[in-house]
């Protein structure tokens, strides 16, 4: 029965995507009623199995074999523990949460089947991702992953820059999948068996210790690409040029949520390479500061949550690296459902701004023309992002911090407070601007009914999941993450000194943001240099632009020169060097036959001197 | 060693053959060309007698220094301006053709000189009488006694056909001249 | 008296050519008709007389398995050229019987010459074959080109001759004798003496010209540039696999243990396949270009024969019979595509297979062939030959083979290019309309070099046969 | 005596086949050339007698082949002559310089 | 006497051929047919075979033999395993897919036909013959018409690119040829039977195996486009005509690396160890080259030609491992590829007849005009970036993996590949496919008469792509479930180390 449920739950969306591929190109209603009952019965599916198998003691294991060669086997099928199955639940939901809000978001668009299709496709290779039994599988699923979020981040290929977006998120986090692809081939090679259960149980013990390193750095080098970390983030905020809904899932449950599910499922084997785990925790922090500062200036609200995602997927891991999965898985899972909610309501206040996704072009429409709903679920989802008691994103963060301080990583604590200061000052600033009351007359949008509640019905549940969900399912949590929320002095010690730095990046916004006049700077303009830095984006992109037009270009054209130059002309100079030779024999041939008659003549009597005097 | 008679002769006609030999290449005058080759011939006559082949000698006169120099002075004779007017010799030619044919002198000279030569002790014994030699052309070499008549039909037929003049060949075309480049199609 | 079928009906048609030569009221076309009638007699009495073995006159003429084998091979060229001199524009009417007749009396003499067993009676052979083919070439009419050719090959054959004859009297001096066997049989006494090696090189010397082997290949593009289209066919085919034959038998005389010469065979078969190839590379006239070709022919063929063993002498056999059906295949195509009886450039080829798809297929596959291209004849016969000298220790000649027959592959490619290529737009297409003999000619030569390429084992074994009496 | 010894006479063959070799290579006049030609037949022939002298062998054989030499050489000059023939009322010259059309 | 299978195989596209000929040229849809049933023959004949065969054999199956030319070890023997009837299925599929695509051509269908199949013809004889000669003479008879489907049909710089592809191909084959006489010599069995050979436990002296070895890697390799003896590849594919590049790119590329695999491996294998590093260097650089040199194009035809490059750098890169594994994926890369590869050439044929332009720049918006097309373009396109699920990442998988069993850092390397392979597909896509239809349409001067007229931006109906369901069909059934593959190969990729 589980089983069933499971297999439901993975090909309900696979299945809409298979049907939508075959159904004729003018059924485009049809192919949404589709995919979103489709991904509802999958949701259904899977939170049903969620409440079965929660506790079930033994996880759900079903295999095919594969591939196989003389000295190992591949196979693909579920490996279904309690961590897969809460990851599995969250991302059935949260996409078909999404589908259904895109209902509303792409209504006019002609290509919704396409849409769809794809969107479908990238739930399905995201869960299948998560229930593989197999490492080997899991990268087949992390490439088709890397492959929908393509295909949705372009989806608008009109646009140079979508283009361009898309092709710079599949390369940059190809370049991370090829050191997971080498990690699993190692794997393979060093212990012959990629088995999920063997590698979190036996593989450790066989591999030694620069193996593990390097193993488990490749594997990290696949994190770094898909979950958008130093220095491979640059794809992250430039693939807001999808539609909202594919940033919503994109950024929430599915693509980044990728990388730490990704290392979470292999903490076991991680955390044996400590030279690994500060490695992680290092770039984690790293990445998650810098985006955090690349935030405070943007102006633009996909962007600025996209900075937030990359930020807290740092965040995550760093908390990992530092040696606490359930920190970073908790994290993940809260922040995927308050994540997706925000973009979900970026997409809202986009469109109530006539398509305009600057903050402050947001500010100048009167604040009657935006729904309060969205208002205040955009208040709760920032400041679940901010780590407000008492939404989601405070208990996750508090578990963190309370890991850390209870482990004594001060460094990391320390940093992770910075962060938490950061996240708090921009997200509010999001929030405080957005929420302005402008005198820019705009004609008012309407939506129709039934799109009122494809709108309505999925940001709502996200809020309520924001604000609630934590605390109902607290035990479950509490037991399975093993939370550090106990409430002793050290809790009360670690909550009065977030809670206290959040509110201070909370009032510093309202500072500069929540009053009658304000700066669009804020206060980042008075740190010398910061301004300038945030511009030029840390250099970053400037260097993997360098990297793609110096060298990747530049080899081109080198090749293409030495092509024309080197290897056609070798062979164009055999061919003359014939014709030349041909123009050189010729010439014997003058046409006078005396010539021809000495030349023979010569040759006879050499024949006839070497016939003499041979040996 | 002493010159016999015989050998004064001998190298007469030797010296005969050779002035003519060298006359027939070198002379600028076809005619004279001609003249010496008879000439020539008429040395190798005498020589093919200090060979016994008197027979062949005979031969030698009658078919060559007869026919062959009179078919040559013929075709002098038929082609008015046939003789070339003389014309300064290509040095580089001359030398070239001078060393190409000293240096296949010497060769050959130096091999025939260096062979030890298996003759026979008793050299002169045998029969080299006409008679003998009719009776082995018809007998052994009866084939190729055959066979030679068609070559001298196809030669004479050949000659004729090739030599014949075209009634409109003597109007030469000036398209097709010598100096025309387009006639090699 | 029909044991010399061949030459005795050779003759008889050579009687015939030289008596309606003779008439004034010439019927031209009843004249090719009887010609070809007359090449298919002699053909089949060259097959029929296949099995014979015989010797005659002394001593000096005898039919054995190899001369009988090239006797088959040359009365198959033979008729070939009387099938294909139909309509020849080139050589007047009146003088067509002349024509045949110096036809017949070549062939006439290359028989003799390839069953000759006597120095005098070889001499006379090829001085008749000679003769008829130094007079052939002037009989274009309205062309000084082939005046000019005819002269320049008269002069190089009588220098050879003379060269030949030279080496003959040396020969006589040292062997006392003027028959091959007898010559044979003193060889143990004489290969140790340098002047031995020195008379026998300057006997072949004609056969190299024959051959047109470097360096005596000279004359060859020339007279083929000159001469009309079925003579030099003629010329290219049958007079080089006479040649070809007797230079077997007097290397086969000197003996097949003896590797003398070795050194030299090699270095005139590369200096032939590569100057001939890389000329032919810049040719811009048809004939000239075969002229090359077969030049670079001569040098494959010589590959075999250097090898001195029954592999290498079959191979070159089968390739030479090969060689003869496509060798005249693609001179076939150039006097049923030059208009007039006019020289045949290259870019003439363009929109052939527009113009007459058979003929196209014709000249693609007799190029194809002498390239070595497979399915076709000259791909196996190749094969064959590369074989032998391989495994006959030549490896660098082999080798040196290979890379020549790449290189020729390309001026064969151009022509056939031309001849694909569609003509150029809005040029006037004349469709090439060929007779039914032609076209029965066609399917026969697609067919023979088709069959002989993939199948080799029906021809293979007669060539085998052919020259395995040198082996014992 | 000279005249008894063989290498005299190879000699003298020798002589006569360069002058004829020379001629070939280095007249301009067609006809010079005919002419040099023979001087190699004779070369030959002088070789074919002298062999046919001195070695042990049936006295007629040399003598016949000289005997063909000199039948042939007949037929080739008439061949010869006709094709000159035919130059020189072409071309109105036997220059051998001059034919030189055909090349490359 | 049990049905000749093979020969059946080889003989029907000749018999079609020859049928062809003799059809008059006007009788278009005749001709068409008669191609197609031709192709069709082999085709259900191969996968007939496919079905039937038994893999758990690892040597030869099917023996026929027919005529031999005595006294020269010659003798027509076909015969079939695991190494060739892979590619069997896939000449037939690419045959079959390439006379559909051609379905409507006008121009000059009766040699066209006949010459494709003879081309093909040629490649299931290099497959079946189990003779050198034979082996030889079909390897030549599939590389010669070439020339003049280059030289009529093609289009651009065709007779530069005709000669230089029949010439180097040619010069290629010569050191094989080069090396079969040697190998004919040297086994001192004196005969051209490749069967004998492989089954005849014949060891040569190390020296001798060193340089046979080179030379019929180099000799093979011309033909597997092995750098840097590949540039006759893309300037022939970007001027020959639809079918012809599917058919070159797909089945003869993979002829060559065939042969190594068939004669090289087997025979020699001190050589192959000693050339080993070569090998594994020249895959290398091919993949990595030939990458940098697409990311350069602009011309569709040269991009999917030096993709075609770069991935027979893949199947040298497996063979250079000389593991099992590696061969196997060496053997996967030869038919995912081949089926790829006539997918691309497919779709670009059809793009270059529709717009008359293969300049990347000048197209655009693809996806827009003709969404099928695009669709096809796209997925092979995938597969040719190596994405699971589609055959191409087994096949790379296989190989980087025994690469990486062998030497980490060509391994990485070939990693590296994937990454440029990611990028020169994606531009393509970027450039040609998405974004909004280019307006003007310039009408190339050269273009090729490869097909009929069609009008400009009319997409694939059903009929045209049926082609490209069954090309593509392949590239996932073997992506999802390659075991269906490598059960095939396996026993015979085991048989050919049994040397080392």
């Amino acid at each position: 029965m589980n089983l069933n449920l499971l297999h439901i739950s993975v090909f309900a969306n696979f299945l809409a995507f298979v049907v939508i591929v075959f159904l004729p190109k003018t059924w485009v209603k049809r192919s949404v009623t589709v995919a979103v009952s489709f991904a509802g019965i999958g949701a259904l599916a899977s939170t049903i199995l969620l409440f079965r198998q929660f506790s079930a003691p033994a996880p759900i294991e079903w295999v095919i074999p594969w591939l196989k060669w003389n000295s190992a086997q591949v196979n693909v099928g579920y490996y279904l523990d309690t961590l897969a199955l809460v990851m599995l639940t969250s991302v059935c939901v949260i996409s078909f949460l999404i589908q259904l809000y895109s209902v509303w978001y792409m209504n006019e668009d002609p290509a919704k089947k396409r849409f769809f299709g794809t969107i479908t496709f990238f739930t399905w290779a995201m869960i299948s991702f998560v229930v593989s039994v197999n490492l080997f599988a899991s990268y087949l699923f992390w490439e088709l992953i890397g492959l929908a979020s393509y295909l949705l981040i372009g989806f608008w290929h009109e646009k140079a820059s979508a283009r361009a977006a898309a092709i710079k998120a599949f390369v940059m986090t190809r370049f991370g999948d090829l050191g997971f692809m080498a990690a699993v081939i190692l794997l393979i090679i060093q212990v012959h068996n990629t088995d999920i259960s063997f590698l979190i149980t036996q593989a450790g013990s066989q591999l030694g210790q620069t193996q593990l390193l390097i193993i488990v750095g490749l594997i990290f080098l696949g994190v770094m690409g898909k979950s958008a970390q130093f220095p491979l983030y640059t794809w992250l905020p430039d693939a807001m040029e999808g539609p909202t809904p594919v940033s919503a899932l994109i950024h929430s449950a599915t693509m980044v949520a990728a990388g730490v599910f990704l290392l979470v499922r292999l903490f076991p084997l991680i955390e044996l390479s400590s030279a690994g785990m500060h490695y992680i925790c290092f770039i984690g922090g790293l990445s998650s500061l810098l985006t955090a500062i690349l935030a405070l200036l943007e102006r633009d609200m996909k962007r600025i949550l996209a900075y937030s995602t990359c930020s807290q997927l740092g965040f995550m891991v760093m908390a990992v690296g530092a040696g606490t999965w359930s920190g970073g898985m908790f994290h993940l899972l809260t922040h995927a459902f308050f994540k997706s909610m925000l973009f979900l309501l970026s997409g809202y206040f986009i469109f109530a701004s006539h398509h305009s996704n600057d903050i402050f072009d947001m500010a100048k429409v009167p604040l009657k023309d935006k729904s309060k709903l969205m208002l205040a679920l955009l208040w709760i989802g920032a400041l679940a992002l901010a780590g407000l008691f008492p939404l989601s994103g405070f208990m996750s963060k508090e578990n963190i911090f309370g890991y850390l301080l209870e482990h004594h990583h001060y460094g990391i604590y320390s940093v992770a407070l910075t962060i938490s200061f950061l996240t708090a000052y921009y997200t509010s600033r999001m929030a405080f601007v957005v929420s302005r009351d402008g005198h820019h007359q705009m004609e008012h949008h309407t939506i129709s009914k039934g799109l009122n509640i494809a709108l309505r019905v999925p940001v709502t549940v996200l809020g309520l999941v924001t604000v609630a969900g934590v605390w109902v399912f607290f035990p479950w949590l509490k037991e399975f993450f093993q939370l550090h929320l106990e409430l002793n002095r050290e809790f009360w010690l670690n909550f009065g000194i977030t809670t206290t730095v959040v509110l201070t990046g909370i009032g510093i916004a309202y500072l500069y943001f929540g009053r009658k006049t304000f700066s669009e700077k804020g206060w980042v303009g008075f740190v010398p240099g910061l301004d300038f830095l945030i511009a030029k984006k840390f250099y970053l992109d400037i260097f993997w632009n360098a990297v793609m037009q110096k060298g990747v270009y530049g080899l081109a054209k080198a090749g293409f020169w030495s092509e024309a130059h080197i290897v056609n002309a070798a062979v164009n100079n055999v061919g003359y060097a014939c014709v030349r030779g041909g123009k050189a024999v010729t010439k014997l041939q003058a046409g006078e036959v005396q010539r021809y008659i000495v030349i023979a003549v010569l040759v006879i009597v050499a024949v006839v001197l070497y016939l003499t005097f041979r040996g | 060693m002493p010159l016999s008679i015989g050998d004064l002769i001998f190298v007469c006609f030797v010296g005969i053959t050779f002035a003519g030999a060298i006359m027939a290449v070198s002379l600028k005058n076809i005619f004279h060309n001609a003249l010496s080759l008879a000439l020539t011939l008429l040395g190798t006559a005498g020589i093919f007698v200090f060979l016994h082949c008197e027979f062949l000698g005979l031969m030698q006169i009658l078919i060559y220094a007869g026919a062959i120099s009179i078919a040559i002075i013929f075709a002098v004779m038929l082609s008015p301006p046939l003789s070339l007017k003389p014309k300064k010799r290509s040095v580089t030619k001359v030398l070239v053709s001078l060393s190409v044919s000293t240096l296949t002198f010497v060769t050959l000279a130096y091999i025939f000189i260096r062979t030890p030569w298996p003759i026979s002790a008793n050299a002169d014994a045998g029969d080299f009488s006409a008679t003998h030699i009719g009776e082995i052309l018809i007998s052994r070499y009866a084939f190729a006694f055959e066979l030679i008549s068609i070559v001298l039909l196809v030669a004479i037929l050949g000659a004729l056909v090739i030599a014949h003049e075209e009634p409109g060949d003597r109007r030469l075309d000036p398209e097709i001249s010598l100096e025309d480049e387009r006639w090699a199609s | 008296m029909w044991f010399y079928a061949i030459e005795t009906i050779l003759t008889v048609a050579a009687i015939f050519f030289f008596a309606s030569s003779l008439r004034r009221d010439l019927n031209v076309e009843a004249l090719e008709k009887f010609a070809s009638v007359c090449g298919a007699v002699v053909l089949a009495s060259a097959v029929l007389s296949f099995g014979f073995r015989g010797i005659f006159f002394a001593g000096t003429y005898e039919m054995d398995a190899f001369s009988q084998f090239v006797k088959l091979i040359l009365a198959l060229g033979y008729f070939i050229a009387l099938l294909i001199s139909r309509n020849i524009h080139d050589i007047e009417g009146k003088y067509r019987p002349e024509y045949f007749l110096f036809l017949t009396t070549a062939t006439l003499g290359m028989t003799v010459l390839v069953s000759a067993k006597d120095l005098i009676t070889l001499y006379t052979g090829l001085e008749l074959s000679s003769y008829s083919l130094y007079l052939l070439i002037p009989m274009r009419k309205h062309d000084n080109a082939s005046i000019e050719a005819a002269i320049k090959y008269l002069i190089i054959g009588i220098a050879s001759t003379g060269v030949m004859i030279y080496g003959f009297s040396l020969l006589f001096g040292l062997t006392q004798t003027t028959y091959l066997n007898e010559i044979a049989a003193k060889l143990p006494g004489l290969i140790h003496l340098h002047v031995f090696w020195v008379a026998f090189f300057l006997s072949v010397v004609a056969f190299l010209f024959k051959l047109s082997l470097f360096p005596l290949h000279a004359w060859a593009p020339d007279v083929y540039e000159g001469g009309n289209a079925q003579t030099v066919g003629f010329i290219s085919t049958v007079s080089k696999v006479a040649g070809l034959a007797v230079f077997i038998r007097f290397v086969m005389m000197a003996g097949h243990d003896n590797r003398v010469l070795e050194g030299v065979w090699i270095s005139l078969a590369i200096a032939s396949m590569t100057l001939g190839n890389l000329s032919a590379l810049i040719q811009g006239d048809m004939k000239r270009l075969l002229a090359y070709s077969s030049i670079a022919q001569a040098g494959y063929l010589l590959v075999g024969v250097l090898c001195l063993n029954d592999k290498g002498l079959s191979a070159a056999m089968f390739y030479a019979a090969v060689y003869v059906v496509m060798n005249f295949a693609a001179f076939f195509v150039v006097t049923q595509i030059s208009e007039g009886g006019k020289n045949v450039s290259i870019s003439q080829f363009r929109g052939l297979s527009s113009r007459s798809p058979l003929l196209a297929l014709v000249l693609m596959l007799a190029l194809f062939s002498l390239a070595g291209v497979p399915p076709l004849a000259g791909f196996t016969g190749k094969w064959f030959l590369f074989t032998a000298a391989v495994s006959s220790g030549f490896k660098v000649v082999a080798m040196i083979a290979i890379i020549n027959s790449v290189i020729s592959l390309y001026y064969y490619l151009v022509i056939i290019k031309e001849a694909y290529t569609s003509p150029d737009q809005g040029a006037y297409i004349q469709p090439l309309v060929l007779s039914p003999v032609s076209r029965l000619f066609c399917f026969a030569v697609i067919l023979v070099l088709a069959v002989a390429g993939f199948f080799p084992g029906i021809l293979m074994p007669l060539a085998a046969k052919s020259v395995s009496m040198f082996f014992g | 005596m000279i005249y008894n010894q063989l290498t005299p006479y190879l000699l003298v063959s020798a002589v006569l086949f360069c002058a004829g070799l020379y001629g070939i290579i280095e007249r301009r006049s067609l006809i010079g050339i005919l002419i040099a030609a023979e001087l190699i037949l004779n070369a030959a022939n002088i070789n074919f007698l002298a062999f046919g002298r001195f070695m042990d062998v049936d006295k007629a054989i040399g003598q016949i082949y000289a005997i063909f030499v000199i039948g042939l050489a007949a037929a080739e000059v008439a061949v010869g002559l006709s094709i000159v023939i035919m130059i020189h009322r072409k071309f109105k010259s036997i220059n051998v310089e001059k034919l030189v059309k055909l090349k490359g | 006497m049990k049905f000749p299978i093979l020969t059946t195989i080889l003989l029907a596209p000749i018999t079609a051929m020859i049928l062809i000929m003799l059809v008059k040229e006007t009788q278009t849809k005749l001709i068409k047919t008669l191609a197609l049933v031709g192709s069709g023959i082999s085709f259900v004949l191969s996968a007939y075979l496919v079905c039937t065969f038994d893999f758990q054999h690892p040597s030869f199956q099917w023996t026929e033999q027919f005529f031999t030319v005595p006294g020269w070890g010659i003798q027509f023997l076909l015969a079939v395993d695991g190494l060739s009837i892979p590619l069997l299925l896939l000449t037939s599929i690419i045959m079959v897919s390439g006379v559909l695509v051609t379905q409507r051509l006008t121009f000059r269908v009766k040699e066209y036909f006949a010459l494709l199949l003879f081309l093909v013809s040629g490649a299931y004889g290099v497959l079946l013959s189990m003779d050198m000669f034979f082996f030889f003479l079909f390897y030549e008879v599939a590389v010669i018409p070439m020339f003049l489907l280059v030289n009529v049909w093609g289009s651009g710089n065709k007779v530069y690119a005709a000669n230089k592809l029949t010439l180097y191909l040619l010069a290629g084959s010569a050191l094989v040829l080069f090396g079969f006489f040697i190998l004919y010599f040297k086994s001192g069995l004196y005969s051209f039977d490749l069967k004998a050979l492989l089954d005849g436990n014949i060891h040569f002296d190390a020296g001798t195996q060193k340089w046979l070895f080179i030379l019929f890697l180099i000799g093979f390799g011309t033909l597997a486009a092995t750098w840097p003896f590949h540039s006759w590849s893309p300037d022939g594919y970007a001027s020959a005509p639809t079918a012809a590049s599917m058919l070159h790119a797909a089945v003869l590329k993979t002829l060559g690396a065939y042969g190594i695999l068939r004669v090289a491996i087997p025979l020699f294998p001190e050589g192959a160890k000693y050339w080993q590093p070569l090998m594994l260097a020249l895959g290398t650089i091919n993949i990595l080259y030939a990458a940098f040199c697409v990311i350069a194009q602009k011309d569709l035809k040269y991009i999917v030609g030096y993709s075609c490059v770069s991935h027979m750098g893949v199947v040298m890169l497996g063979i250079g491992t000389l593991t099992q594994t590696g061969f196997n994926g060496a053997m996967f890369q030869m038919f995912s590829h081949g089926i790829m590869v006539a997918l691309l050439f497919a779709c670009v044929g059809y793009v270059y007849d529709t717009k008359h332009t293969r300049n990347i720049e000048e197209l655009g918006g693809l996806f827009k005009e003709m969404p099928r097309l695009s669709i096809f373009f796209i997925l092979a396109g995938l597969t040719a970036l190596g994405l699971p699920g589609l055959s191409g990442f087994v096949a790379e998988f296989l190989v980087i993996y025994s690469t990486y069993t062998v030497s980490p850092i060509y391994g990485t390397l070939a990693l590296a590949g994937l990454v440029l392979s990611a990028i020169y597909i994606l531009r393509v896509v970027k450039r040609a496919f998405w974004g909004v239809p280019a307006g003007v349409v310039s009408v190339g001067k050269g273009h090729g008469h490869d097909q009929g007229p069609i009008l400009a931006g009319e997409d694939l109906n059903w009929s045209m792509s049926i082609p490209n369901y069954l090309l593509f069909s392949f590239l996932l059934v073997l992506g999802i479930y390659p075991k269906l593959f490598t059960d095939f190969v396996m026993q015979t990729t085991a048989l050919l180390l049994k040397g080392f």
